[in-house]
């Protein structure tokens, strides 16, 4: 049972607005990832691009691996344009993940965030506080699993044309900041661009609240080895890879 | 059965291919994904004598068939080095070659010294590709004094075999090789990475904080290869040599063109079993061939 | 509407981008894609007092990202350019860079000579990237000497603009391009091609006749910048950028780093319309960011 | 009308031993290719490979061109798995053609060399001495459509698993050179490997045949700007882009 295996591309859907959703069938036994870890995923045969990408497991189901990203570039371009049956190489799962939930929590996405948190939600159903936030209606996806997955969902929009207008991070914050929240407490998962978790993070910090933050940083080994994906922490360089994705939001210096 | 085992200086190494320095850890990375101890020789991550924190991301960017990356030589430094990586590394039936470095002399010294009195490093593989601080900023590994005075004081610090790792960003890398030999290195290996940058549009800044990264990956491979082709005329100490290795083809054009060994760096990210299929990769070519030991084939360029 | 006209010296470009020579013959073979008077100029294939036939094939190699070339300078000699070629070229609304070389430095001074009297050449490219068969095979772009002394020469027998192309396979292109400038060069241009090689491992030969080329594309673009950065650094005479220029955006990367025109090379081969789409996407590139000048963005890298 | 321009898959087939027979519909109108002509053909959006890659037209029908090629490295294996409708850059038709034969005429192909005949006997149907070689009968392909075009068909391979045994110079040179021969005095064009060529050259030169010959170079602009694919011709170097691929025999340094 190897982290590095080939896998066939057993679907692949396009969402709207460029995001792809692609099921892999491993082609060797494989290790069960845990929500928040990642994969380096990689089209066969070509040195350009010559880096595998990382992408957050999406979901586990029926002996498929998922994977929910935008295609931005020439590697998730290419990777959303493979068809039925092709082959790719796969390294993971890898990283950490996010800690076990003891109780109901909040989680917090931005955007294609959201890919990191689903197989959270859907491990711990029914138990969390699940904000989503994207510039507008088009970016989101899956609402309907995600609202049926979430205790209670949230949707805020920046230009207003779904749920709250805003952003995703003030919503939140505001709802656990108002006196006598239910939200009080609770641990909060966030995954989103990074001026997004810098946000959160200037809303929440000093609260005495449990805040895991999944970062993103440049890879190029996914395994720890080469020191590119690396991070700021209160006192070192922290690799994403090895010691993130996921990170308690206090050791991180922002 | 073909005889793959070579000799650089007086280290014997079970076959040609080693792990190039910075890409492979300390070997805790990899073992996971393949036996280690098949492997030629590890070359770990750069050390020094004081441990460094690197430079602020980003460190790495991509780029046609390549790769820049300015991880700044991060590094728990040599003690650490001794007391946590050693102790397993000595457990392995496994060549280790420790790659170094300092911002003086003085500090090339001190880890070389260290290195050699720790039990347990058979090779020491000095990374030139650092600015002397003390010095004016000069590059030791592009400046051929500087270059001489360290690694004859490097030369006089230990009796493990020496391996001068060349920087390509010289004129003469064979001029360059031939210092290394007169001042008694007893191999040198190349091509470290070369320098390049990368540039955002949108910021206008460039797409590692660093400003200028090391360039590795296939595409500078035709410039390795030149470089060891005219690094074997130029001396008679072995060579080991490395840049864009990613196949066994990869592996014997470097070998073909004059290196005694090879290393493999950022290949190990793309696939990281790329070291035990570039040996087997060897192997069969020499079967094919009807070679019946890799020494045959070192150098053996026709032109 | 925005501003893209630049200056080299005294010449006036309409847009900054030019082809390489050698990628573009004379002009003829892609005057069929498109009309080459929407160029900011045209650079002709490497011309020599006396014509020279070249290397044996195989001339060419591919490599990751990149080529390899051995075309050996052929060429039809200066007169014969300047009776054949430039007549057709004079009927152009098209600036004409003329690339040339020699054997040595007579022969580099007659070459400048003629082509500053045949009028119809705007300015003049001396490619440096060869040897001095005269004075023990030295070649003039590598060592600051010999450049010193074929550029002073060049720059009394011409008035016009002259662009010294400066190689790569330099230790330090800042201090080399510093030469030029103090020689009285109006602009350099840079990269030539990175001397590389490939093997077939088959035959153990090299893939070109020749043994080494000069590697071009993509693969050499970081290198380039880089270089292109520290060239902006050390000298106050323009730059024109090159090296693995395939899009507006790579173009851009070497204006931001201090090139006031690109040449694009190796692309015309890839998409025989690559410069005419690098003009609109650069024209685009600043209508987007709100700069009405091509000017306002050479040498702005933020560090 | 361009000679650079886009085309679409129309049809991809892949026949005996690795050769494969691909169909391109161009996006824009075309010029019509001659006999002999060729084409560079690349799959778009990455720089690895980086060149395109020189392809002999191989028969146009419908407003399809067609190619039939080996499948060697890596633009060849690429090219082989493109499917329907993909879309690729073409530049074409490039090169000279093999000259009109004002008679009936000797066709010599060596392997795949036969992709850049066929559309020679297409075009003069019913006219061709065609001799065909190779080293085994799976490197064979489209014999019924051959022998259906060439006045007749004479098959060759080395290992005697179809036709003749032998070399397929010989076999031609054979049937050229015997007394009151047929065959004598008609023009001979010939396609394949460059020793088969060469070989070809040394039994039939100086016996004042007209002999052509389609060569190949490594090519990276393949219109003449480059200088890069050139033979040794007499007195100089000819660019096989530009001043061939089709050259008389004579005109070259074997
Ligand atoms: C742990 C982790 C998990 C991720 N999970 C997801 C996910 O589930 N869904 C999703 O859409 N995206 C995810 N990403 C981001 C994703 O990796 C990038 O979008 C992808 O690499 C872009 O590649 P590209 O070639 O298409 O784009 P490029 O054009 O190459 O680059 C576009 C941008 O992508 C980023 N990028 C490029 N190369 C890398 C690399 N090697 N590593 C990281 N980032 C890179 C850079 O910010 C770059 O500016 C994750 C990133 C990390 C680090
Ligand atoms: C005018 C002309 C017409 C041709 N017509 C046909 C044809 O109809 N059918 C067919 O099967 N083949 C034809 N070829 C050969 C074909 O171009 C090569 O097989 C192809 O380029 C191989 O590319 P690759 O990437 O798959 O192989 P690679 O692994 O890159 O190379 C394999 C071999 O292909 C040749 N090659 C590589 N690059 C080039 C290049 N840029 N130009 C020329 N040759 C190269 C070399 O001999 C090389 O050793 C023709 C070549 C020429 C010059
Ligand atoms: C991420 C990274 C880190 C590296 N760190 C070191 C180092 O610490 N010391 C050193 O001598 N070389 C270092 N190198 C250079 C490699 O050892 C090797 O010389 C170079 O990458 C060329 O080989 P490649 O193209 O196979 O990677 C590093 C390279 C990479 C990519
Ligand atoms: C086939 C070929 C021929 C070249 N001939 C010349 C030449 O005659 N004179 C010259 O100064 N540079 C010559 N060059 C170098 C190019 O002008 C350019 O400097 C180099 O290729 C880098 O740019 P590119 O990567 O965009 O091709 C040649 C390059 C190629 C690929
Ligand atoms: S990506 Fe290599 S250490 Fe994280
Ligand atoms: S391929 Fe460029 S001249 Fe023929």
């Amino acid at each position: 049972m190897s982290r590095f295996f080939k896998a066939e591309i057993s679907g692949s859907d396009i969402l709207n607005s460029d995001i792809c959703l692609l099921s892999l069938k491993p082609h060797a036994e494989y290790e069960h990832p845990l929500p928040g870890q990642f994969y380096m995923l990689q089209a066969i045969g070509c040195y350009d691009p010559l880096l595998k990408r990382p992408f957050s497991i999406f979901s586990i189901k029926n002996n498929n691996l998922s994977f929910l990203f935008r295609v931005r570039g020439k590697a998730t371009k290419i990777l959303s344009s493979l068809k039925k049956g092709e082959v790719i190489d796969v390294i993971g799962p890898l990283g950490n993940s996010y800690p076990e939930p003891g109780s109901d929590f909040v989680a917090v996405a931005g955007g294609v965030g959201v890919a990191s948190l689903y197989n959270l939600i859907e491990k711990y159903s029914c138990r969390a506080h699940f904000f989503y936030g994207a510039k507008t209606k088009d970016e989101l996806v899956l609402l309907d699993k995600i609202s049926s997955l979430a205790k209670e969902l949230t949707i805020v929009t920046q230009d207003c044309s779904c749920g709250l207008e805003g952003v995703v991070t003030d919503a939140c914050a505001d709802a656990i900041c108002i006196p006598d929240s239910a939200l009080n407490g609770l641990p909060v998962y966030a995954c989103g661009p990074n001026p997004m978790l810098k946000a959160l993070h200037s809303r929440l910090s000093g609260k005495g609240i449990k805040c895991y933050v999944s970062l993103e940083e440049h890879m190029a080994c996914g395994v720890g080895a080469c020191l590119g994906c690396v991070v700021k922490g209160i006192n070192e360089y922290k690799r994403v890879c090895k010691e993130g994705p996921v990170f308690s939001m206090d050791e991180i210096q922002w | 059965m073909v005889n793959l085992s070579v000799k650089i200086g007086r280290l014997e190494l079970p076959n040609p291919v080693m792990t190039a320095s910075g890409t492979f850890g300390y070997g805790q990375e990899y073992s996971e994904f393949f036996d280690i101890e098949r492997l030629g020789a590890i070359v770990v991550k750069g050390l020094s004598y004081v441990p460094k924190q690197g430079n602020p991301p980003p460190r790495i960017a991509e780029t046609p068939a390549g790769m820049l990356n300015a991880i700044g030589l991060q590094n728990i430094g040599v003690d650490r080095f001794i007391a946590e990586k050693l102790p397993h590394l000595r457990t392995l039936d496994l060549k280790v070659i420790a790659n170094f470095f300092g911002d003086s002399i003085v500090e090339y010294v001190k880890a070389a010294e260290a290195l050699t009195d720790s039990g347990g490093v058979h090779a020491l593989e000095m990374n030139i590709s650092c600015p002397n601080k003390q010095a004016g900023w000069i590059v030791f590994g592009t400046n051929p004094d500087a270059m001489r005075e360290v690694v004859t004081a490097v030369r006089k610090a230990t009796d493990l075999p020496l391996i001068v790792k060349l920087s390509p960003n010289v004129t003469d890398i064979g001029m360059m090789a031939k210092v290394a030999e007169d001042c008694g290195a007893d191999a040198v290996s190349l091509i470290n990475t070369i320098t390049g940058m990368c540039i955002d549009t949108k910021t206008r800044r460039s797409k590692i904080a660093n400003v200028t990264g090391g360039l590795s990956g296939p595409a500078i491979r035709p410039i390795a290869v030149r470089m060891v082709w005219e690094v074997n005329k130029s001396v008679m100490i072995p060579i080991i040599g490395m840049g864009g290795i990613m196949t066994a083809q990869d592996a014997l054009e470097f070998i073909i063109a004059g290196a005694s060994a090879v290393s493999v760096g950022t290949a190990n990210f793309i696939n990281p079993v790329a070291a035990i299929e570039i040996i087997s990769g060897i192997e069969s070519y020499l079967l094919e061939h009807g070679i019946a030991d890799i020494n045959e084939i070192i150098g053996s360029l026709k032109t």
